[in-house]
């Protein structure tokens, strides 16, 4: 019954664009740094999913290739996000962006 | 030198005065206190005298040209527009300078003695040289705007002269106030003088013979705005209120000023622009009915004054009113010719004034004189003969003037004109007889006990400088009838006749009987000699024995009706300025303050508010930026979905 | 059985998904993350991209998850973290933002989401064979401007890195303005 | 229609040397040699004040020298054309004509005056320096013939002016200078949109170039732009100068600005600033959209009337004797915006010559104002009293100056405000009937405060205030003298507005439905205008 | 499972020359990171970095040059595989951001010395963001222009949290880190989205698969548009994604919020230019009003919210924000016009945004933290050179004329009107009224009487030798750009060729 189902490529994009906004809600609605920065990578796998899908679908290897570069940075900001949330917590003791309100108005 | 080549130098007529104010007003003070005044006397005395020296130049040449207009230069040129800096001598000017200048040099006599010790004397004046100068620039201009200069710097004039002693409240106030009543009447010159310009294309005296081609509406029009400007400048009603307070100035600026020329100028306006009002058919019995209704009021008024010179303010204004009564009817040259007799008597009447006050050490309040004849009898004697000129006493020189009024005013038909004139006449004789036995006759009112008082501090009579114009002028009074008497088949109309081609728009009827006018001379003079007796029979011993006043009495609470000019002034003060100020001030504080800078501070305030909700906006929490990004994301893909194709 | 896969995979990416964003403890959400990267992972085998499904394992499954779950006992932030929000608009504002979010991608996409046409020379190698070489290939010529920048990226990296984590010796200049809450 | 109206050519300098330019640029080099003086030498900063100001001025009577009186010589004089920012289109452009020629010398002549005012102001070097850099913008505005160039000046004059009203003012001033700012900028926004706007409609035609010259947009937008283009464009050139000059309700800021500026700045601002309005609706709004300009004439005669009213009564009531001079600027402007919006001979010359006027007459009292600041230091006119008394000539001199302001006849004020109203009076009579009025209020509004502040006996504090000092009397004499002397003899100037008034009557004769009625001539020799022949 | 009779792969030749400005700036920052290791304790190893960081960015600005000079003969190209665009426009972007580099580095240098920081790895980390702003500039491909946009902001969000003493760096730092990855993550997607629509994220292959195709269905590519400004506009600090940079500004290190205003400006605009203008240039009927409605958006609310704050580093962060609507006015005019408008007035920000924060360094002292208005009381009393200075640039930012400020102004309005956006200029001035008053208010605390209110005491201002060398070349820079632009302007123009092919 649902191996009858063709699946397109565009399953995988509908797939996804929820993924994607699932990540920036998780962004909104969490209030832990370290996990709003797990939703930022969501939105990242959402964009990853999206460029191998139109690979598929294009026929065309670039969006394989892609895939690779969006991980380098993915690394790269986990290395530096992390770092920043720890300096930030050697001094404050938390990690909750609520507190972070120094500079408002 | 023809006559025309000297003509043409009758700029020298004002530049003398204007000359002597300029150094006044620069070195006065280095000039010093004598020499000052002798110096600005001499400017007017070589102002008439050149003033004479145009007349018989204009004499010398035949009727018809007896027109020229001087050098000078452009004043304001634009696009179609010119008005020339030139000066006009025609029968009618030269008649105005010459007792301008006249009169003025006997006031400037006069002055140099009774301004003697003032601290700003050389300052005096220079005011009134420029006051000469402007008034000549005004009877000479050959043009309307060249005569509105001279208006308004005799209003300058007229202002710093009354304010002259601006240490005293009442005398800065009163400055002012005359200087914007004239303001309401300069209003309706300038707008005539643009009615003109568009209508005639020129404002020069010269061009106004156009007037005739005018519609009915435009000459009246014109004729009424210029009468509004001589309303102000003549003080006639309503426009009055000013020229009582003016009586705060000096005397001779009184005498000169505010009696003999200034004051006429409105009637000079009239005259210089009969053509309009010969043209409307009723402007010119607008301008007799305000000037007979001011001439009935203006008396009544006098009847009641205490202040020696305030009833010779109002004595002004009511002879004011005879000469536009004059105008009105046609009789412009009766009205020339009762300003001029009115120059002599009038000025006569307030010297004599000044010459009291001076005595009674700066007394003006009739109730506290009586008896000066003793001590003044120069004086007294040239008041005497002002008194009975004006009061219309054959063969004076009042009594012509009148007469001639009265008599063009019965044969033009307007009885009623003739009537109010007739009981105005009564009026006059009354309340200069008053004030005559008041100030001259009766108790020695002045001595406040019986204790005898230093010879120094009694009423003397003033120095020679003062005591010669006095004289001179009775003696103009006498004879100055002699400048136009009714005698036309004895060619004694001499001013009538003279003034005859300025005033060729405006023929004078022949006066059919000569019975006639005899009748109507006597009867006037019976209205005067009227006045005279009972005047004298109610104040002979001046005030009553308890210092009420016999006629003021007698009028019981008219008399305070009278006594405040029919509360004209406090109403104007309550209703007119009470008003305006109040909306003045809602315009400045609650229009200007609070509705326009409201407005613009509420623009500011609304810039404030709107960076205080984004600052609330602003939490500082990271979420809610992202929330913001989100938002702006969703309104951006909202959009794009309505440019989609699907 | 493509269909099945799929389906399977999406239902245990989305649980992950939402176990990220639903999990009070930090260290329950990095084990979603977990589970998500790896379903996502078993979709690029599907979707003839096994390299990527490798590197996507390698990489992101241990390297940056491992990362997380060590700051996170490092940190001992490991706590529950409060549910009521303090901002109360916040969570649904969110919620009904993210649905408009992906209505909206969904509906605007629709049944279209490709029209672009893939240029040709690059395409995918067959299923079978893998694409390996071909992603060499182009990663070594069509990008290899961009690989060269991830150098630089990664210098970044652990510049940045060291900077940060160093306790710095420098004294505060002055008390009141290093320690505004202190 | 005139349909021949040739169009205006601009005559280049024949002079071999960049005069205007050079009227620009020595105040500027002036400016930055005072910069250069160090602190501590006061007086070399003020004689470089002195010297650069009494230079300029020399200069521009050589302007006027050299400028041509012809009857013909309506365009522009010593025409100079330099390439500035190509890009743009942008020409360093700099003409004079009849109506900027007196403007540069008036701005000529208060600069020295006003800085001679300011001798013992503090901080000498920076004010010498904003006061050059002032003038260097003002002649700026009234010689460029770029609309760019004319804009950078026109903005750049706020800046001076600003920091001379914060920095050397009193009372409330940083909030009046705040005020001046962002209320002229907003206009000016307007403005900027305009220019730009016009210079696109131009560009837009085929065969056309991005070019911001005044006379080539003028001869282009007059004859092309119109309707309701025309009727915006216009209304946001309008909206920029009505700011400036300041007309009824936009006129807010004056007061405060005036009566908080230092008494050079007072000088400068009512002298000067304010005819940079006025002179922007003769030389921009007027002449590039003269249908607009026509068909929206009775909105600015109404709000002209309005300030001329308002603007007197408003005066009246201010309790404080440089607030009643600064309300009085904005009746003196509205008779300058009547005069223009006449759009006769009569009445735009009229208006420029209230425009030169009342930069002399009001200069004149603010300078006497800022005297008695400096002797009283106050401005409450229930703080004076009998000043009169006390200090004689200078309550000579303030009373001379107040019939001036007043526009007695024989001074300069009456032949602009004459002018202004007859020249209304034949397109617009009702509108004079009422701008009339402003003859009376003024009287009201400047002889109640003379009244106030001068006559009675004064008390104590006044009795000891010094009569007016020799430097002093150099300040107010020569303005008051020219005023006075414009007021009998304004021939000079007349004849050098009257070609370029003319020709821009007939330019929006030739673009307009307006009709000046002819004026009659019912004169008995049928010859008008021609005086009375000897 | 390479077979192992596969052909080896070729490489593109790398045209060394088209790439040799970054290059050099990052050898630069590389020298510094080895010698930092190797001599980490010589007592002039500050020194040496610093020139070493002067000196990787006059060799970069040689090449630049160069490059320019090549352009300008031969005409612009691509290289590496179409991912690097040697044109007009890299090279104008590139010479501002190079300029804003240098003004900053200069301004680090006194800073770093005067709070004791570390100074080598700071200098890295600029000049590899500048790296990162200068392929920005040149980028050719979505995913080039991703991988740049990633450079700079990694390293920026470490600048910005480098004071570790001060919590609102840091907080600086996490805010725009969390924030920075959310945006970079929504652009990713929509280059994901926008290669799915097009089949390619090369620049000039979109612009001509767009030219050539009219799409049936384009709301994939519209989606991914829209992603794409989110993006951009979230790092050009465009509102309603500008949120983030009053407190970053705020907060970051003052140099660092100067170079960022300046050169990360200059860099997101080029981006945006390059995607929108250039690439869509077939979508502007539908990105233009989107883009109006952004740059009223940003010119309104970073106006106004200036007007209430009482800090001076906060005040010009949100002017920022306005000045980012006043390039949007040239950006969304779409034309040529438009472009150079918007590159003249990045240029003219990046000097006066430098010269303010400058003068806002120093006036902070010790501990970067006395911005409030309250300490620029009386400025010019006791500083006038300083105290002038700012009043320049403040002024140049109001817009008045002889500054660049204003010929900015002209220009951008200039290409709106041209573009028949007669209101978009209307607004844009008045936004500039607004903007006025705030820079006047700090003006006017400045020339205020020192002793109104008694101004904080405080160690004493020193201007040190560097930073009186950039603030005198940003004075002098911005009267050039405000007297004789045409040289800036004419550069510009030609700069606006967006592609090459």
């Amino acid at each position: 019954m649902i191996g009858a189902i063709d699946v397109t490529p565009t399953y995988y994009l509908v797939l996804a664009s929820i993924l994607f906004t699932i990540g920036s809600v998780g962004l909104l609605v969490r209030r832990n740094t370290l996990v709003m920065f797990m939703c930022i990578e969501l939105m990242l796998n959402a964009s990853n999913l999206t460029f191998v899908a139109y690979a598929r679908a294009l026929n065309d290897i670039s969006g394989q290739v892609i895939v690779f570069f969006t991980l380098v940075v993915a690394a790269a900001e986990v290395a530096v996000g992390l770092a920043i949330i720890v300096a930030i917590f050697r001094r404050r003791q938390d990690v909750t962006a609520d507190d972070v309100d120094l500079l408002k108005g | 030198m023809t006559a025309r080549d000297v003509l043409d130098l009758a700029w020298v007529i004002p530049v003398l005065p204007a000359v002597g104010a300029a150094i006044l007003l620069l070195f006065g003070k280095r000039i010093g206190e004598p020499k000052a005044g002798w110096l600005a006397t001499m400017m007017m005395a070589l102002a008439f005298l050149a003033s004479v020296i145009a007349f018989f130049a204009l004499r010398s040449l035949p009727p018809d040209q007896r027109h020229n207009v001087s050098d000078g230069f452009t004043w304001i040129e634009s696009g179609g527009f010119r008005a020339d800096f030139r000066f006009l001598v025609d029968p009618l000017s030269s008649t105005m300078t010459l007792f301008v200048t006249g009169v003025g040099t006997l006031i400037h006599l006069y002055s140099i003695g009774y301004m003697h010790g003032d601290e700003r004397y050389p300052r005096f004046f220079a005011y009134m040289n420029l006051f000469a100068a402007s008034m000549l620039v005004l009877v000479l201009g050959s043009n309307f705007l060249l005569t509105f200069l001279g208006w308004e710097g005799v209003g300058l004039c007229s202002y710093l002269l009354i304010s002259f002693w601006f240490e005293r409240n009442a005398a800065a106030v009163a400055g002012k106030k005359a200087f914007v009543t004239n303001r309401v009447g300069d209003f309706g010159f300038m707008l005539a003088m643009f009615l003109i310009f568009s209508k005639v294309g020129s404002l020069d005296y010269s061009q106004m013979g156009g007037a005739a081609r005018l519609s009915q509406s435009t000459v009246t029009a014109i004729a009424l705005l210029l009468f509004l400007g001589a309303i102000g400048k003549s003080a006639q009603l309503p426009l009055h209120i000013w020229l009582p307070d003016a009586m705060e100035g000096p005397t001779p600026v009184s005498a000169l000023i505010h009696a003999a020329t200034m004051v006429t100028a409105g009637v000079f306006l009239v005259v210089r622009a009969h053509p309009f009002f010969e043209f409307s058919d009723h402007a010119g019995t607008v301008v007799a009915w305000v000037g007979a209704i001011t001439a009935l009021f203006a008396a009544t008024v006098a009847l009641v004054q205490n202040d020696i010179k305030r009833v010779l303010a109002w004595s002004t204004i009511s002879q004011l009113g005879y000469m536009f009564l004059a105008a009105g009817v046609g009789a412009y040259a009766a009205a020339i010719f009762l300003m001029i007799v009115h120059a002599f008597f009038k000025a006569l009447l307030f010297l004599g004034a000044g010459s009291v006050i001076h005595g009674m050490h700066d007394e003006q309040d009739m109730r506290r004189m009586g008896g000066l004849r003793k001590y003044m009898p120069i004086t007294a004697g040239t008041f005497v003969v002002g008194w009975l000129a004006i009061a219309g006493v054959f063969p004076l020189a009042g009594f012509w003037a009148k007469d001639e009024i009265l008599a063009r005013a019965y044969f033009d038909g307007s009885y009623a004109l003739w009537a109010v004139g007739l009981v105005g006449a009564l009026l006059t004789a009354f309340y200069m007889t008053r004030q005559v036995y008041l100030v001259f006759y009766g108790h020695e009112r002045w001595r406040e006990s019986d204790a005898p008082v230093a010879v120094e501090d009694e009423p003397h009579e003033p120095p020679w400088t003062m005591t010669v114009p006095l004289i001179a002028l009775a003696g103009l009074s006498m004879v100055g009838g002699l400048i136009s008497l009714p005698f036309t088949k004895l060619h004694l109309e001499f001013l009538t006749s003279w003034l005859e081609p300025v005033l060729a728009d405006a023929p004078a009827p022949e006066i059919s009987s000569f019975g006639g006018a005899f009748a109507l001379s006597t009867l006037a003079l019976a209205f005067a000699i009227v006045g005279i007796v009972v005047g004298r029979a109610l104040y002979l011993n001046g005030l009553n024995a308890d210092g009420t006043d016999p006629a003021a009495e007698r009028l019981g609470g008219f008399a305070n009706v009278l006594a405040n000019a029919y509360y004209l002034d406090v109403g104007l003060a309550r209703f007119v300025s009470g008003p305006v100020t109040a909306f003045a001030r809602l315009l400045s504080v609650g229009i200007d303050h609070s509705i326009i800078d409201g407005a613009v501070n509420g623009v500011g305030g609304l810039a404030r508010e709107g960076g205080r909700g984004l600052r609330r906006v602003q939490t500082g929490l990271v979420r809610n930026y992202a929330l913001a990004i989100v938002f702006g994301t969703v309104a951006l893909l909202v959009y794009v979905t309505t440019q989609a194709r699907f | 059985m493509e269909a099945a896969v799929f389906f399977v995979c999406a239902a245990v990416i989305l649980v992950g998904a939402f176990g990220v964003i639903l999990a009070r403890n930090p260290v329950h959400s990095a084990l979603y993350l977990l589970v998500t990267l790896v379903g996502v992972a078993v979709l690029f085998l599907q979707l003839h991209a096994a390299l990527v499904a490798a590197i996507q394992i390698v990489v992101y499954a241990s390297a940056i998850v491992v990362l997380f779950l060590f700051v996170i006992t490092l940190l001992g932030v490991d706590r529950h973290e409060r549910l009521t929000d303090p901002r109360r608009f916040q969570r649904p504002a969110a919620v009904v933002l993210g649905v408009l979010v992906a209505v909206q991608i969904i509906v605007l996409a629709g049944r279209h989401w490709t029209t672009g046409v893939a240029p040709s020379g690059r395409a995918l190698d067959p299923p079978r064979t893998g694409n390996v070489e071909r992603l060499a290939r182009s990663l070594f010529t069509d990008y290899v401007w961009a690989f060269e920048m991830t150098a630089v990226l990664l210098v970044i990296a652990v510049v940045g890195g060291v900077v940060l984590a160093r306790r710095s010796g420098q004294r505060p200049v002055r008390a009141d303005a290093a320690e505004p809450d202190a | 229609m005139l349909a021949d109206v040739a169009p205006v050519v601009p005559t280049p300098s024949t002079l071999g040397f960049p005069l205007l330019t050079a009227l620009v640029f020595v105040p500027a080099a002036g400016a930055l040699l005072a910069l250069c003086v160090p602190h501590r030498r006061p007086e070399v900063v003020r004689a470089v004040g002195y010297v650069t100001s009494a230079a300029v001025f020399a200069m521009s009577l050589f302007l006027f020298t050299q400028f041509g009186t012809g009857a013909t010589e309506s365009g522009y004089q010593l025409y100079e054309s330099h390439s500035w920012i190509g890009t743009l289109g942008i020409r360093w452009t700099l003409g004079v004509d009849g109506i900027s020629l007196f403007m540069v010398m008036l701005t000529a002549l208060l600069m020295p005056i006003g800085l001679l005012a300011s001798a013992r102001i503090e901080k000498a070097k920076s004010f010498t320096v904003w006061m050059l850099l002032l003038e260097a913008a003002m002649i700026g505005v009234f010689l460029a013939l770029d609309a760019i160039v004319f804009f950078v000046f026109f903005e750049f004059v706020l800046v001076p002016m600003y920091f001379l009203i914060a920095g050397w003012g009193h009372g409330n001033r940083r909030y009046a200078a705040m005020k001046f700012f962002l209320f002229t900028m907003t206009g000016s926004a307007f403005l900027f949109v305009g220019i730009l706007s016009v210079a696109y409609l131009y560009a837009r035609a085929p065969g056309h170039v991005l070019t911001f010259d005044v006379p080539k947009l003028t001869d282009w937008a007059s004859a092309n732009v119109g309707g309701a283009t025309a009727k915006w464009l216009f209304c946001a050139f309008a909206a920029g100068f009505a700011v400036k000059v300041p007309l009824f309700p936009f006129h807010t800021w004056l007061p405060d600005a005036h009566t908080d500026a230092p008494t050079a700045g007072s000088v400068v601002l009512a002298g000067v600033m304010l005819k940079i309005g006025t002179y922007g609706f003769l030389r921009f709004a007027i002449p590039f959209f003269p249908q607009a300009a026509v068909d929206l004439a009775p909105v600015l005669l109404v709000l002209a009337v309005i300030g001329i009213t308002y603007g007197a009564i408003v005066a009246a009531m201010q309790p404080n004797l440089k607030r009643i001079i600064a309300y009085s600027s904005v009746a003196h402007l509205g008779f300058v915006v009547l005069g223009t919006f006449a759009l006769t001979r009569q009445g735009v010359t009229g208006g420029l010559f209230t425009m030169l006027s009342h930069g002399l007459t009001t200069g004149a009292l603010f300078l006497l104002v800022g005297m008695l600041y400096d002797r009283r230091h106050t401005y409450e006119l229930t703080d004076y009293r009998g000043l009169w008394k006390a200090v004689p000539v200078f309550g000579g001199l303030f009373v001379a100056a107040t019939f001036a302001s007043i526009g007695l006849p024989g001074f300069s004020g009456f032949v602009g405000e004459f002018l202004a109203l007859l020249g209304a009076f034949l397109t617009s009579r009702w509108y004079v009937v009422v701008a009339t009025t402003g003859v009376i209020l003024a009287a009201v509004y400047m002889l109640w405060a003379v009244q106030r502040a001068f006559t009675g006996e004064p008390d104590e504090a006044n009795r000891a205030t010094p009569d007016i000092g020799i430097r002093e009397l150099v300040t107010v004499v020569p303005l008051l003298g020219l005023s006075l002397f414009l007021g009998l003899y304004p021939k000079p100037v007349l004849d050098r507005f009257q070609p370029t008034v003319r020709a821009l009557v007939e330019h929006v004769e030739a673009h307009s439905d307006l009709k000046v009625p002819p004026v009659s001539n019912l004169g008995p020799e049928g010859v008008q205008a021609e005086g009375v022949q000897k | 499972m390479i077979a192992a009779g596969a052909e080896p792969i070729a490489h593109p030749p790398v045209d060394w020359f088209a790439i040799a400005p970054e290059i050099a700036l990052f050898a630069a920052a590389i020298v510094i990171v080895l010698g930092r290791s190797l001599i980490r304790h010589h007592p002039r190893v500050h020194e040496a970095s610093l020139l070493t960081a002067i000196a990787g960015i006059a060799v970069s600005g040689l090449f630049v040059g160069l490059q320019w000079g090549f352009v300008h003969g031969d005409g612009p190209y691509q290289a590496i595989s179409g991912m690097v665009a040697v044109d007009g426009f890299a090279v104008f972007v590139q010479s501002v951001i190079l300029g804003a580099t240098l003004l900053a580095v200069l301004l680090s240098a006194g800073y770093l010395e005067r709070e004791g920081l570390e100074g080598p790895e700071y200098l890295v980390l600029m000049l590899c963001s500048a790296t990162g702003m200068m392929l920005m500039a040149s980028a050719n491909d979505l995913i080039a222009t991703f991988l740049a946009l990633e450079i700079l902001s990694i390293s920026l969000y470490v600048l910005a949290a480098f004071d570790k003493r001060r919590l609102t760096s840091q907080e600086a730092g996490l805010k725009y880190f969390l924030l920075g990855s959310f945006s970079s993550a929504v652009f990713l997607y929509g280059i994901a989205l926008t290669y799915g629509a097009t089949g390619s994220t090369n620049l000039t292959k979109i612009a001509q698969f767009l030219a050539q195709h009219t799409l049936l269905h384009d709301g994939v590519l519209l989606i991914g548009l829209a992603f794409l400004l989110v993006g951009l506009g979230f790092k050009v600090a465009a509102a309603p994604f500008h949120m983030w940079t009053p407190d970053v500004y705020q907060g970051a290190p003052t140099p660092v919020t100067a170079f960022m205003a300046a050169a990360t400006k200059a860099a997101a605009f080029a981006a945006v230019l390059r995607v929108f203008v250039g690439a869509f240039d077939a979508y502007r009927v539908d990105w233009r009003p989107a883009v109006w409605v952004l740059a009223v958006l940003s010119l309104l609310v970073g106006s106004i919210a200036a007007v209430v704050q009482t800090d001076v580093k906060r005040m010009l962060a949100y002017q920022s924000v306005a000045h980012a609507g006043y390039v949007l006015i040239g950006v969304q005019a779409a034309t040529n016009k438009g472009t150079s408008a918007a590159l003249f007035y990045v240029c003219t920000y990046a000097v006066m945004a430098t010269g303010a924060f400058a003068v806002v360094t120093v006036v902070a002292r010790r501990g970067d933290d006395r911005h409030s208005l309250a300490e620029y009381r009386g400025l010019a009393a006791t500083r006038p050179v300083l105290a002038g200075l700012l009043t320049l640039f403040l002024l140049a930012q109001a817009g008045v004329p002889l500054t660049g400020g204003f010929i900015a102004k002209l220009s951008v309005f200039n290409a709106a009107v041209n573009a028949g956006q007669y209101s978009l200029a209307l607004i844009g001035m008045l936004a500039a009224v607004v903007g006025a008053f705030v820079y006047l208010r700090i003006v006017l605390a400045m020339f205020a009487p020192a002793d109104d209110e008694g101004a904080p005491e405080g160690p004493r201002i020193t201007v040190d030798r560097s930073t009186g060398v950039a603030l005198m070349i940003a004075a002098a820079a911005i009267l050039f750009l405000g007297i004789v632009p045409g040289i800036v302007l004419d550069f510009a123009r030609d700069a606006t060729q967006l592609l090459a092919h």
